[in-house]
């Protein structure tokens, strides 16, 4: 019982930070910031992918999100420097905003009456599991298996993002060129 | 002990083929020496692409029984392997546009292998069978072609419409994405097959999660009101690249769209029938009139595309094995008219050395007969005038439409087509009718490069949309095959 | 050991997909919109996290793996294309960019 | 090679024009290679008059060819008849204006002589075509060398001019798509062979309204002044003279014959409309500032004549009309070379500029007086002989729509006779010189021809009202569509299996039949039965489809 108390405490406390840090990430003058509480997002969902039974996950959010890609964020960011600031919601509210605010909920409250109407009972009753369940092992296992086609595209994607980032980068280097010519 | 899934090579060849010719080619881009870099990366991607149009022929004869394989991760069917085709038959042509286009060598070794790598992505993303294969495939091609976007930094725009292209692709994918999650939430599966054998109609869950996959595909097909990244990724990419985008990417998205919707929501039909006949409606009512106003040629275009997707999905709401040959044959003459139309756009844009508008087309057609007479020929075809396959493509849409009972949305094309007659005709009239002297314009100055193969793309655009019209029968048999692989 | 329904983490989902979605229609820096779009994608992640719980077996957890790798390949993308634009001294709000127009 | 004829009439022109667009000949081969082949084309269907059996009502010169089988559409070609005479006017108007413009000399003459060429073939095409979908084809792509022709060739108000073609024929031709996409699925074919009969009112106006904006009718014509003014002549005396009687054929072949109910429903609006763009075309005509002015409205006020007869929907009218087709458009087409020949001398087409043209120009005045004349339909002239068959056909029909026929013949010879005397007679005008010479050798060459042809007519108009329609065949195929029961006798013809013999059987038998067919003049598809005196029962099928305008097949049997 003590035990439900605690994990319900958790998920209390993780579901507001994340909730928090995706509300500061969007409303947030500077990027810098914004990316900041980008990682405060990430890990408190890290947390809660530990409470659905996803080791595997939660330590990849923490490695890969947590770990590169934010600090790619923050690097590309300081070297902006102060260009990238812009004052959000300046010059009060368009009319295309008001129209994607109100779109925005529209689709957010029949999302949850949708959820709200499955839930009838049938999301509360959990599979059973396994201990292993999420485990590296069993992830790792997968991807070799059911999911190989999946694993190997992944690799691909990557690698063609990585060739973007190169031309990309070729890009600014190149102008440097082209100014000092 | 693990045990590897059965992996068939053979339905895979055609991605492994541009697969391959892309890893080639960035090693070239390394190897090989600048001068003959260009040459030798656009034979090379030319090879791949038409490696993978032979492999999508092999397999297209030899799969007359659908099935899903490696762990039921993709499909081997006609479905998945006449989709290939028409990709890597774009691929040839797009390689063809490209070839005279003047890239700085230094990318000209990755611009290639970046073209060969989408058309991988589309081929493997046509045949997806699950959703998690279906939104790897998505990003695949997608990221590609965010950067061939980008790549030309000669080219006022290339970045910005890269940078609009990947925000508004990334929304949608995201939207798909959550689509999916939503999907398996209310089924517990990913696998296409399986969805449709676990889905209840009334599912809530399930039917949002329908919602947002359409309109995740929608992004992708640039259909209304999913479109507004269009005109200007169109107009700010390299005309090439236009090309291509404006053709394979609306074969696989359009393609694809039809399987999921057919394999993975049967029972949901009653729904995303009428939610498609709507974005086919909104399509061709903003992609017409929006077209009506337009100066640029390349935006003028992408709004022509914009319509045309509308035009396609109208065989998709249909929901019937006619419309699925519908869409299958009015995909062939449309990739050849949109790449042809771009290729000239991009002979004209090479000459000028400034972006096309219709200002500047004047006189077009009597300094180049060759290329006037056949942007004539696309732009009759877009408006669906016969002696194309333009005007086929229409009426089996049309006639899809009419078999589902919606007799309505053949009116809703009429009108779009009517409207449809101003602008493209209104470039037939600027090639053709004004003088330059008339609009006081300075002559383009020189003779252009001699393009041996742009003009060869432009013929094959040509062969193709006027030979589709006079070849229908063994093209609809190759349709027919293929749309026998849709649960329809 | 019970914790909440997988309901309340599908509503987080929810709310953290439409956050995102919210910060990429108002917002006008690249960068932010960059980092609302990861935003997005998290809900996803979650969504699909919590659902593999329902149902007991790990697609769920593989898909979000994949779809990490996806994100970052589009941030890569993306900030590669951010970097280069204020290198050619443009100006990084979407609404400001009107060089393509009719 | 009979079985070819139409397919050879089809495709000889646009093979040349491919020729001439693909091969560099220099200017003035473009043009004689051309004329030479729409000599060679007018051979062909010489050949093919030769060759048609007129005691026959069906469909000869036949080719059908599977273009795609899932939707039953077939590349199907074949004449009837009047399409016989209709494909012989478009190869004749066609040779006369390409050896026109061949004369003239035209800018950029390969894509010029190309697209003329290209124009005759699609028109022989939708005059022969015998699958809707091949039909609409052909119908289709006559508008794309009309386009560029008029929008490349034109004057100076040619973009105008062009765009609201466009717009028009467009918008009429794309609703016909969809009833054609409509009506053939309902049946599963597109053969016009095989499609039965429909009563579908929609379906009928979608064919309706783009027969009537490319004929065009009254209040469809806002298109016609602009481009028949804009236009290069040769181009003018196309589109009046040829292509405008498309529409009236598309009436013929597939409105009527397919819809009779809708036809009789709709007939009396067609019939006012008809009336009305007869009358204010001919006042128009009247009042037209210029010569090509008067011909324009002169023909809008022809093509609701022709639409009379036509809907008429009886034996005279179907003959007066088609022959009213040929004797219009040789008659508008040799007219709009005149004007281009005087435009060509006084640089103006303005008739108060114009005048005393007959001085000293015997050749000109000698031929715009006969052609002028036979247009208004003087008696013993062709188009005395067609008016009067079509008036004739209304009579029976509503004798005011005849009162108002005749009065438009009135009104025809007012502009007409004001036509020629304000170009030949009055005094000089000032954009006429002295010296503007004559006729030469090269237009006389061009335009002796067709006013030969309608003297020719003129003698002997039977040839074309008396070999339109054949006479009746018995193996026709013939569908029941039971439109009226005289007697209750159709219920009887259902439920008892008779065995029928063709023929009346009887004189008493014959009788009877004539009585139901001078009662019923309108009736056009169907079959009836009656019962004779001696208990015989007589069996009148009515045809209207499948291109015959109405005959009869007789049959008896044993009651």
């Amino acid at each position: 019982m003590a035990a439900n108390v605690l994990v319900w405490c958790i998920w209390v406390i993780a579901a507001f930070a994340c909730l928090a840090s995706a509300v500061a990430v969007v409303s947030f003058r500077n990027p810098f910031f914004s990316a900041l509480a980008l990682i405060g997002n990430l890990a408190s969902l890290a947390v809660l992918y530990l409470l659905l039974g996803g080791e595997f996950v939660a330590a990849a959010q923490v490695l890969v999100y947590g770990g590169a890609v934010m600090v790619m964020f923050l690097f590309v960011i300081a070297y902006l420097g102060d260009r990238t600031e812009e004052a959000p919601w300046a010059g009060g509210p368009s009319w295309q905003a008001v129209g994607t605010v109100l779109a925005a909920g529209a689709i957010l409250v029949e999302v949850i009456v949708a959820i709200g109407l499955t839930t009838g009972g049938e999301l509360t009753h959990e599979h059973h599991i396994a201990r292993s369940f999420g485990s590296p092992e069993h992830i790792g296992r997968l991807f070799l298996t059911d999911h190989l086609l999946a694993f190997e595209v992944t690799s691909i994607v990557l690698l063609v993002a990585a060739v973007g980032g190169v031309v990309l980068g070729h890009h600014a280097r190149a102008n440097e060129a082209d100014a000092r010519a | 002990m693990i045990h590897k899934p059965h992996v068939d090579w053979f339905a895979l060849s055609p991605t492994l083929a541009l697969l391959a010719a892309a890893g080639v080619l960035l090693l070239m881009a390394v190897l090989v020496p600048r001068p003959w870099r260009k040459a030798s990366s656009a034979l090379v991607c030319g090879a791949g692409f038409a490696a993978a149009f032979v492999f999508a022929v092999l397999l297209a004869d030899k799969s007359p029984h659908g099935h899903a394989i490696v762990a039921d991760a993709m499909f081997r069917d006609r479905w998945a392997a006449v989709a290939s085709l028409i990709v890597a038959g774009c691929g040839i042509v797009a390689v063809l546009v490209s070839y005279g286009e003047r890239w700085r060598e230094l990318h000209v070794g990755e611009y290639y292998a970046l073209l060969a790598s989408a058309g991988a992505g589309m081929a493997f993303f046509v045949s997806a069978s699950n959703l998690m294969t279906l939104f790897l495939g998505l990003e695949w091609f997608s990221i590609s072609l965010y950067i061939l976007c980008a790549i030309d930094y000669d080219l006022v725009g290339s970045l910005e419409a890269g940078l609009k292209y990947l925000v508004v692709g990334a929304v949608g994918s995201a939207t798909l994405l959550f689509g999916s999650a939503l999907v398996y939430g209310g089924t517990g599966q990913l696998d296409f097959d399986k969805i449709a054998a676990a889905g209840h109609t009334h599912d809530p869950l399930l039917v949002v999660g329908l919602a947002m996959v359409i309109a995740g595909l929608a992004f992708k097909s640039s259909a209304a009101p999913f479109h507004m990244w269009t005109p200007d990724a169109y107009q700010g990419a390299p005309t090439p690249v236009t090309a291509f985008m404006s053709s394979a990417t609306k074969v696989a998205a359009l393609v694809v769209t039809y399987r999921v919707l057919a394999t993975a929501f049967p029972h949901e039909a009653r729904l995303w029938t009428w939610a498609v006949a709507g974005i086919a409606i909104a399509s061709i009512a903003i992609g017409n009139v929006a077209a009506l106003t337009q100066r640029n040629v390349k935006r003028m275009l992408a709004y022509s595309s914009v319509s045309h997707a509308g035009f396609m999905l109208i065989p998709i709401a249909a929901a019937n094995a006619l419309g699925a040959r519908a869409l299958v044959y009015y995909l062939i003459p449309y990739c050849a008219l949109s790449l042809g139309a771009f290729a000239i756009v991009a002979a004209r844009e090479r000459e000028l050395g400034a972006p096309v508008t219709l200002d500047n087309l004047a006189g077009f057609a009597w300094e180049r007969p060759f290329y006037g007479a056949a942007m004539a020929t696309f732009m009759f075809g877009f408006l669906g005038f016969p002696l194309t396959g333009g005007f086929v493509g229409k009426f089996y849409a049309f006639a899809a439409a009419y078999r589902h009972g919606w007799w309505w949305l053949i009116v809703v094309g009429v009108a779009g087509t009517i409207v449809s007659a101003a602008y493209y005709l209104g470039v037939v009239r600027a090639m053709y009718m004004r003088d330059r002297m008339e609009l006081q314009l300075a002559p383009a100055g020189g003779s252009p490069p001699r393009d041996l193969m742009l003009g060869a793309g432009v013929a094959l655009c040509v062969a193709v949309s006027v030979g589709s019209f006079f070849a229908v029968q063994p093209l609809i048999d190759v349709a027919h095959a293929a749309a026998k692989s849709l649960p329809l | 050991m019970h914790g909440p329904d997988i309901s309340w983490y599908i509503a987080l989902a929810v709310i953290l997909f439409a956050t995102g979605s919210l910060g990429v229609l108002l917002r006008r820096s690249p960068l932010i919109i960059l980092l609302s779009v990861e935003i997005m994608l998290n809900g996803a992640n979650l969504a699909l996290i919590a659902f593999a719980r329902r149902f007991g077996h790990e697609d769920g957890q593989v898909f979000a793996v994949a779809v990490m790798a996806i994100a970052a390949s589009e941030v890569v993308v993306g900030l590669g294309l951010i970097v280069a634009m204020s290198r050619r001294n443009l100006e990084l709000d979407v609404d400001k960019l009107r060089t393509l127009r009719g | 090679m009979n079985a070819w004829l139409t397919t050879i009439l089809i495709f000889l022109p646009v093979a040349g024009a491919l020729a001439i667009w693909l091969l560099p000949l220099p200017r003035h081969w473009a043009g004689s290679l051309a004329t030479l082949v729409s000599l060679v084309e007018v051979g062909f269907w010489i050949l093919s008059v030769d060759r048609f059996d007129f005691g026959r009502s069906t469909l000869q010169f036949e080719q059908r060819q599977t273009w795609f089988r899932d939707l039953g559409v077939s590349y199907h070609v074949g004449q009837f008849g009047f399409s016989l005479w209709l494909v012989g006017l478009t190869t004749v108007v066609g040779a006369a204006s390409v050896a026109y413009a061949w004369w003239a000399g035209r800018d950029r003459a390969r894509a010029y002589f190309g697209l003329m060429l290209f124009l005759t073939g699609a028109v022989v095409g939708v005059f022969t075509a015998q699958d809707l979908l091949v039909f609409y084809a052909f119908f289709e792509a006559m508008l794309i060398p009309l386009y560029v022709l008029i929008g490349v060739w034109g004057g100076a108000g040619r973009l105008a001019a062009t765009l609201k073609f466009v717009v028009y024929t467009v918008a009429g031709s794309l609703l016909m798509l969809a009833a054609i996409v409509v009506y053939g699925l309902q049946q599963g074919t597109f053969d016009l062979t095989k499609l039965d009969q429909s009563s579908n009112k929609w379906l009928f106006l979608g064919f309706a309204v783009a027969f009537a904006v490319k004929a065009p009718l009254f209040p469809f014509h806002g298109w016609l002044p602009d481009a028949y003014r804009e236009a290069p002549p040769e181009v003018a005396a196309m589109l009046s003279g040829v292509v405008s009687k498309a529409a009236a054929y598309g009436f013929l072949r597939i409105a009527i014959t397919k819809f009779p109910g809708p036809t009789h429903d709709f007939r009396i609006l067609i019939l006012v409309l008809a009336s009305i763009g007869l009358v204010y075309g001919s006042l128009l005509a009247f009042r037209a500032p210029d010569i090509r002015g008067v011909i324009a409205y002169s023909s809008l006020g022809q093509m609701g004549l022709i639409t009379l007869g036509v809907f008429a929907a009886n034996d005279l009218g179907f003959d007066g009309a088609v022959l009213q087709m040929v004797n219009h458009g040789l008659i508008s087409a040799s007219l709009f070379l005149l004007a281009a020949m005087i435009e060509r001398r006084a640089a103006t087409g303005e008739l108060s500029l114009l005048g005393g043209f007959a001085r000293g120009r015997p050749a000109l005045a000698t031929i715009l007086m006969t052609t002028g004349v036979i247009a208004l339909a003087v008696p013993l002239s062709t188009a005395f002989a067609g008016e009067f068959l079509i008036l004739a056909g209304l009579f029976q029909h509503f004798w005011a729509y005849a009162v108002v026929g005749a009065a438009a013949i009135v009104l025809a010879a007012m502009y007409m006779l004001r036509l020629i005397s304000a170009v030949l007679h009055e005094r000089v005008g000032p954009a006429v010189s002295e010296a503007a010479l004559d006729l030469r050798a090269g237009e006389l060459a061009v335009v002796v021809p067709l006013v030969l042809i309608l003297l020719g007519l003129s003698a002997w108009p039977n040839a074309i009202s008396g070999h339109s329609f054949g006479v009746a065949s018995a193996d026709a195929a013939i569908k029941s569509t039971l439109v009226e029961t005289p007697g209750g006798a159709n219920e009887l013809a259902l439920a008892s299996p008779l065995d029928w013999h063709v023929g009346a059987g009887t004189n008493a038998c014959a009788a009877v039949g004539d009585k139901f067919l001078n009662a019923h003049p309108d009736l056009l598809g169907g079959t009836h039965v009656m019962r004779c005196p001696g208990g015989r029962f007589l069996r009148l099928q009515i045809h209207g489809s499948g291109g015959l305008a109405r005959s009869v097949v007789y049959g008896w049997a044993a009651g």
